[in-house]
């Protein structure tokens, strides 16, 4: 399959678009269907189609562990660190009037910023388990 | 009693589903096949709810600029859509676990397992293999 | 100036830190050996000044931890725990004493081990003594069967732990299965757990459900060795003769019969059980277990064990007395726990004396040997003596009470009984001096019993004989016992 | 500040190891993973305690996240109840960590280390969440947390014994099916009142007698509770799982898994159904009470006859929660009391015999049995003479924990006029002390190989605490007492 | 009407045949891909309920990355299911109690599609009054998503989160030149 040009090339002009169409996903949630999680899960799939072509080691060259794993946890520490911050400004956890000036303004902040929390930790989790899964060898086990 | 099973025959499709992706999980004894049949079992309990929230001639809970429309009920959907993500959830960790139990065993299958686990076990009890302590200076 | 209070202290809580000490100062054996004889000296002055307080009829009580609403710990001073209380610390020097010259002339393992749980053992058995109310009464029934545990398996072979198990599911096992839901079903009908000199049940229990729960009790309690739960006793023989001494004569039993006798009398009351009849079915049972385990004492060739069953014949005695239900029976009752315990320690000394001194354990082996050590033969003499009730040996006060007991209340049966297991004592106890006196010697054997060992036996023994000159002020006690307030 | 902190201590105590977690993934170092580790359960404790304060003021604290007000929003309730097992989860937790710090490493590779203490947080967290919501969806969420991330830690044990790997598949599976029965019977519910806050839902069901999808929708909730409360036949997920998981993750399951959800069964019994008297009478009676009583025995007997120490105790753990939903069953004010006080008790001396045991196993290549223990008990006397006074606290041995609880339970079983039960729980304590002798004898009786050890006091320590803790509340347990009281006069009233 | 009635008979009677495929079919590879299809219908399905939202999502979560973890898994798993010995009457037996009890209590479950229904007239009707004047955004889901019940989906992203550390702790490669085997520090020897 690496070695198959029409699907390498394909790949390459797709991975682009892909992402785009998450990020469309990710945003437009608020007026269409979409949100962190179906964004997440497409941006997801960008990388698992560019490591199903090139191969594992390939997509971890582009999109390294490590990173991946400070994503994954980061997603998570947004969306608490709201709700901390309302917390802090004196509101309820999660409360997003007061993050804004007027309270629907503090709720599209809040809304967009804890989508964008869902929407990594989402991406980078399933980036991650594709990862886990395709590169578990039982060769090198034991 | 024809009209009002006409009003929740649909349930009952769906307790069928449920019923048959439970059957997978407690009746079969292929690891893989549990999960496939703990899937098929929540994706027929979202349906179950997403039934719930239908109206006859409603909309998708998205606003339009029409006064009168309808909207279905959007709080199903909601905590489906969140059930979906915990499903998924369920899925990986039992895929990876199923994964590791295939290369610690190299079988899936129950019956299998069981029978290593109990010889295991009485070696280890009867024949007291793991009795030595490690001993470090 | 001490106050009471104070005394009680002392008292309970001196074998206490013998036990505690003892591991520490493990390195100094003559030290080691002689704390639980010093601790016994300074407990048995606190039980008699606590005594003679009894005598006073002062009301003393002292709550220690108060665990939560309605439940504490706490002691207080009834005429009957005053009598165990001293019988419980004095008896314990000379078997302190006598555990010493037994541990050293037999050389003994885990010595440390061994003074530290008699120590412990003894102080749950004063804790009983003076235990205020039913929780804290269950509690030290329960810490006394636990601390004897590692001394009936002091020897560690299979045996031993066999007996233990066994010593351990009966005592354990009856304890909690029955006396403790007994001691609740009274907490929750009297909504207190105290206990009072009249009783506490009377007018608050249902009549018809009063012998089921004496049934609870009598059985929960398995120290006292009732007939089907006798068998522990005849088990824990394994241990050394210091424990059976304990366990038979000062602690472990008597704690057995005192709880049988504070429960038919300040839990039940006598009336209340004369009025109801609640405690027939326990006379039959009592008497029955006293004939019988007479009659196996008889077939019983080892002398441990003979002097076993002899002694559940002799606790069925006391718990005879008390369920007869009337004053004289139950003054005799509580006497008998006096007179016993000094008549029934001699001989087990005796017993000990003879395994450390020939290694004799069969009565059968004992033939001709009476004048290879004549002292000890003689003090086994006197304690038998003591023990059929002859006077001037001091067992014959508490028969004479409880013949009374029986006489008034009527039961011309029971009256009997006494006679017919008298004559049943007599018979295999006096085996014993008969053989060593006046059978033909089969063999020489060379008996050296240690002074340690020696001495207390025959101080024991001239207490059987001292008691009976000086039962006054505790025939004072249990008549204050049986008054009512 | 003080404000803020006083505010959202019902949140805070729940995100407190849930941001924690997040953190602590991201962190290489054995040491610093397990510091932050242990400072987030101790802030958590001690929020806790801060909360337990505050419920002595207000008693009753309603905590609408995101300021939508419930039925609205979601809902942090926590009142003189839920105050107990927030207590037992923090505590608990914060003593395992502790205890987690030797023997973590020893276990599991040094590379995932971070992740298992991240998992673990998570747990913790998914507990705390599941006992403070006051939403019934909400529950299912944290329920998922928790039992994903013991899953994964009951599957890390897999490094000693393979056997652990099944032992978590079976755990998610089981888990996974009674998650999903409790949501169809949340769907039910929700079906037919439209809400999912629990007291709205209390107040709306309460004109729904005899409704079918009200029963029905009652008895999945229950049954789904029941298998993660390891209530007796749903229970064969547990004995596995704990006897296979990492030492640490056992002390932690052991003292505080099942306990998140045996409150949520007296809450779903006594606080959401309360109006459904004979539903819940009826439910009691004939299901909770027999089943109670078989698994009092069935945990015990096959206690005795297990040589795997671990599974013994996990045997013994469904004998322990057989009590708890006993004292539920009967119903009354004082057993349900009852029912309390021996889940904090129980809580305490499973905690101490577990860790007990895998600081004895520790020793041990591979698994702890009852024949290489011989000896153990002479050779670190420390651990032994800790896991004696537990083991005497489990048997229900005055002067300790377990006998307040005995004490309370038979109590409340004799004043309710069912003598008879009082008998059974005493015939099935005293044959636990069988299998308990049995451990002790052998370690102590049982020449073993003459080995010294020296024990380590990071090990031992959590345990002298925890031990302390037994005994300490067998000697003043009015506090126990008093806050179970309390629980129990708020989930039933005046009622009975 | 009709034409509803009939595009939801077609997807449902494909949904039984599918179940009942995945008890017949022993060959994983089927099962996974009948599984995929299952999950798909199920998105047209909630199409039809008007659940546009979890459509997308079933779409893509269950029926695309679960697919893509079976496929991924299944490469190392053995191809075929062997028939079990034990008997499957026990758990069919239940599942038929289960099931039996379900329908009986769906006599008492509202009618679909009423408006009627508690569930219509309870709280759901301030969600959509409250996304338009307190929140001002089209997509109730999203609000009621991110903000009504924020915190559940804050629980959610947890999950997802702890299921990824999970598996990377479960799937962890293990150093070849060093097992861990490291040495405890407590001290035991021999006793001669």
């Amino acid at each position: 399959m690496h070695n198959n040009p029409i699907l390498r090339i394909s790949t390459k002009i797709l991975f682009a678009p892909i992402i785009l169409f998450g990020l469309y996903v990710q945003f437009h949630g608020d007026f269409g269907p979409g949100g962190g999680f179906q964004a997440g899960v497409i941006v997801a799939s960008a990388f698992i189609l560019y490591s199903l072509v090139f191969g594992i080691e390939a997509g971890k060259k582009l999109f390294p562990s490590n990173i991946n794993l400070i994503l994954l946890a980061l997603g998570g520490i947004i969306y608490g660190g709201v709700g901390i911050v309302s917390m802090l400004l004196g509101d309820e956890f999660l409360a997003y009037n007061i993050l804004g000036s007027s309270p629907q303004s503090g709720q599209h902040i809040g809304i967009l910023l804890v989508e964008f929390g869902v929407g990594l930790t989402v991406s980078n989790v399933m980036i991650a388990l594709f990862n886990a899964f395709a590169s578990y060898d039982k060769i090198k086990e034991k | 009693m024809i009209s009002s099973t006409i009003g929740i025959w649909n349930y009952w499709i769906v307790f069928c589903l449920m019923m048959i992706g439970l059957f997978l999980v407690m009746g079969r004894k292929n690891f893989l096949k549990k999960i496939v049949g703990l899937t098929i079992f929540q994706t027929s309990v979202f349906l179950l709810y997403i039934t719930f929230g239908k109206i006859k001639g409603g909309t998708p809970p998205i606003l339009n600029e029409s006064i009168d429309s309808i909207y279905s009920n959007p709080l199903p959907h909601v905590l489906i859509l969140t059930a979906i993500v915990v499903g998924v959830a369920t899925t990986a960790l039992g895929l990876s676990l199923v994964l590791r139990i295939n290369t610690e065993y190299g079988s899936i299958e129950e019956d299998d397992i069981s029978a290593q686990d109990l010889v295991d076990y009485h070696d280890d009890i009867e024949t007291g293999k793991s009795v030595d302590f490690k001993f470090k200076q | 100036m001490i106050t009471i209070e104070n005394f009680i202290l002392i008292t309970i809580l001196s074998p206490l830190i013998v036990s505690i000490l003892t591991p520490f100062i493990s390195k100094s054996t003559i030290l080691r050996d002689f704390l639980g004889p010093i601790g016994g000296v300074i407990s048995s002055w606190g039980a008699f000044n606590i005594m003679s307080s009894a005598l006073n009829n002062q009301n003393i009580t002292l709550e220690i931890v108060k665990i939560a609403e309605g439940i504490s710990i706490g002691f207080e001073i009834t005429p009957l725990g005053a009598i165990f209380g001293l019988v419980a610390s004095f008896l314990w020097i000379f078997a302190a004493i006598y555990s010493v010259g037994y541990m050293r002339g037999n050389k003994e393992k885990n010595q440390t081990r061994f003074y530290a749980f008699y120590a412990m053992a003894v102080h749950a058995a004063l804790c009983i003594a003076y235990a205020g109310d039913l929780l804290t009464l269950f509690i030290f029934y329960e810490v006394l069967t636990f601390s004897t545990y590692p001394l009936v398996t002091h020897k560690q072979n299979e045996m031993a732990q066999k007996a233990g198990r066994l010593y351990m599911s009966i005592l354990v096992g009856s304890s909690v299965i029955l006396l403790l839901p007994a001691i609740i079903w009274v907490w929750v009908t009297t909504g207190s757990l105290e206990m009072s000199q009249n009783g506490v049940l009377d007018g608050k229990l249902d009549v018809a459900y009063a012998p089921l729960l004496l049934a609870m009790f009598v059985f929960g309690i398995g120290k006292a060795a009732l007939m089907p739960i006798h068998k522990w006793l005849p088990a824990a023989m394994v241990a050394p003769t210091p424990v059976s001494a304990l366990l038979h004569a000062v602690a472990v039993v008597k704690a057995g019969v005192f709880t049988m006798l504070i429960v038919l009398t300040n839990v039940f009351g006598i009336d209340f059980l004369a009025k109801t009849g609640a405690s027939e079915w326990l006379i039959w049972l009592a008497s029955f277990t006293l004939l019988v385990t007479s009659i196996i004492a008889i077939y019983k060739d080892d002398l441990k064990a003979r002097l076993a069953y002899s002694t559940i014949s002799q606790l069925s005695y006391i718990t005879l007395g008390g369920a007869l239900a009337t004053s004289m029976a139950t003054q005799g009752a509580a006497l008998h726990i006096i007179t016993h315990a000094a008549g029934k320690i001699t001989l087990f000394f005796v017993a000990g004396a003879l395994y450390v001194g020939a290694k004799i354990t069969k009565i059968s082996d004992l033939n001709g040997h009476g004048l290879s050590a004549p002292l000890i033969f003689l003090a086994f003499f006197i304690g038998s003596l003591s023990i059929i009730g002859v006077p001037p040996m001091t067992g014959s006060w508490s028969k004479f009470f409880l013949m009374l007991g029986a006489a008034n209340s009527g039961y011309v049966v029971v009256i009997g009984v006494f006679c017919i297991s008298t004559i049943l004592n007599a018979f295999y106890l006096m085996e014993i001096p008969a053989r060593a006196f006046f059978f033909k010697k089969e063999r020489d054997i060379h008996v050296k019993i240690p002074k340690l060992i020696l001495i207390p036996t025959l101080i024991t023994s001239f207490l059987t004989i001292l008691l009976f000159f000086f039962i006054e002020p505790f025939q004072n006690l249990t008549s204050m016992m049986v008054s009512k307030i | 500040m003080i404000d803020i902190l006083t505010k959202n201590l019902p949140i805070l105590v729940v995100l407190c190891p849930l941001i924690t977690s997040l953190f602590v993934v991201l962190i290489p170092n054995i040491f610093f993973s397990w510091i932050s580790t242990t400072l987030s359960t101790f802030l958590t404790f001690l929020f806790s305690i801060l909360l337990y304060q505050e419920i002595q003021i207000h008693s009753h604290i309603s905590y609408a996240l995101g300021k939508w007000l419930p039925p609205i929003g979601i809902e942090y309730i926590i009142d003189k109840v839920a105050i107990i097992p927030i207590v037992i989860i923090s505590g608990i937790s914060f003593i395992a960590t502790i205890f987690a710090y030797k023997i973590m490493p020893e276990e599991i590779e040094k590379k995932s280390i971070s992740k298992v203490y991240s998992l673990w947080l998570l747990a913790i967290a998914g507990l705390l969440g599941l006992v403070t919501t006051g939403d019934a969806f909400n529950l299912f969420v944290f329920l998922e947390i928790s039992s994903l991330a013991s899953v994964a830690l009951v599957a890390m044990g897999a490094q000693k014994d393979k056997q652990a790997l099944v032992a978590a598949y079976n755990y998610l599976i089981i888990g996974a099916v009674g998650a999903t029965l409790y949501v169809i019977g949340v769907g039910l519910l929700y079906g037919i009142t439209g809400t999912l806050n629990m007291e709205d839902l209390t107040d709306r069901i309460s004109d729904l007698n005899n409704n079918k999808a009200l029963i029905a929708g009652f008895g999945f909730m229950i049954i789904g509770i029941m298998v993660k409360a390891a209530v007796f036949p749903l229970h064969i997920w547990l004995p596995r799982a704990y006897a296979y998981a990492p030492s640490a993750v056992s002390v932690l399951l052991a003292a505080t898994a099942t306990k998140a959800s045996l409150y949520i069964l007296a809450r779903i019994l006594f606080s959401v159904f309360e109006n459904s008297e004979n539903l819940i009478s009826n439910t009691l009676l004939y299901v909770i009470l027999p089943l109670s009583i078989i698994a009092m025995f069935a945990g015990t007997i096959m206690a005795i006859y297990e040589k795997d120490i671990k599974r013994l105790l996990a045997h013994s753990s469904v004998a322990q929660i057989g009590y708890i939903t006993l004292a539920f069953a009967i119903g009354t004010k004082a057993s349900i009391a009852a029912g309390f006080i021996h889940m904090f008790n129980h809580a305490i001396i499973k905690g101490g015999l577990f860790i007990a045991i895998t600081s004895l196993g520790f020793f041990i290549q591979k698994r702890v049995t009852i024949n290489n223990l011989s000896g153990l008990g002479r050779a670190m006397p420390i651990t032994f003479f800790c896991f004696v006074l537990c083991s005497l606290s489990l048997a229900g041995l005055p002067l300790t924990a377990g006998f307040i609880s005995k004490l309370y339970l038979i109590k409340a079983t004799i004043s309710s006029d069912a003598i008879w039960i009082a008998i059974l729980i005493l015939i099935s304590s005293a044959l636990s002390v069988v299998y308990l002798w049995k451990m002790i004898e052998v370690m102590w009786m049982r020449e073993g190989r003459k080995i010294v050890i020296k024990e380590n006091p990071t090990i031992y320590i959590s345990l002298i605490i925890i031990t302390f803790f037994n005994v300490y509340f067998g000697l003043d347990a009015s506090l126990v007492v008093n806050a179970s009281f309390e629980a129990a006069e708020k989930l039933i009233g005046d009622l009975k | 009407m009709i034409s509803e009635l009939l595009i939801n008979a077609f997807l449902v009677t494909i949904m039984l045949s599918i179940a009942i495929a995945l008890i017949k079919t022993r060959t994983v590879i089927f099962t996974v891909i009948l599984t995929s299809a299952y999950s798909l219908v199920a998105a047209l399905m909630f199409i039809t309920l008007d659940a546009v939202d979890v459509a997308f999502t079933e779409a893509s979560v269950g029926a695309g990355i679960s697919t893509i973890l079976f496929l991924a898994a299944m490469a190392y798993l053995p191809k075929k299911e062997e028939k079990s010995i034990s008997s499957e009457f026990v758990p069919a037996l239940s599942c038929i109690i289960l099931g039996g009890i379900l329908i009986w209590c769906s006599y008492d479950l509202p009618e679909i599609g009423q408006l009627t229904a508690p569930i219509h007239q309870h709280i759901a009707p301030e969600y959509i009054k409250g996304s338009k004047e307190d929140i001002g955004i089209p997509n109730i889901v999203t609000s009621v998503l991110a903000s009504y019940r924020g915190y559940d989906t804050f629980g959610e992203t947890i999950v997802v989160f702890t299921a990824g550390v999970a598996v990377l702790a479960l799937l962890q490669k293990k150093d070849p030149a060093k097992k861990n085997k490291s040495k405890p520090k407590q001290k035991i020897r021999k006793n001669a």
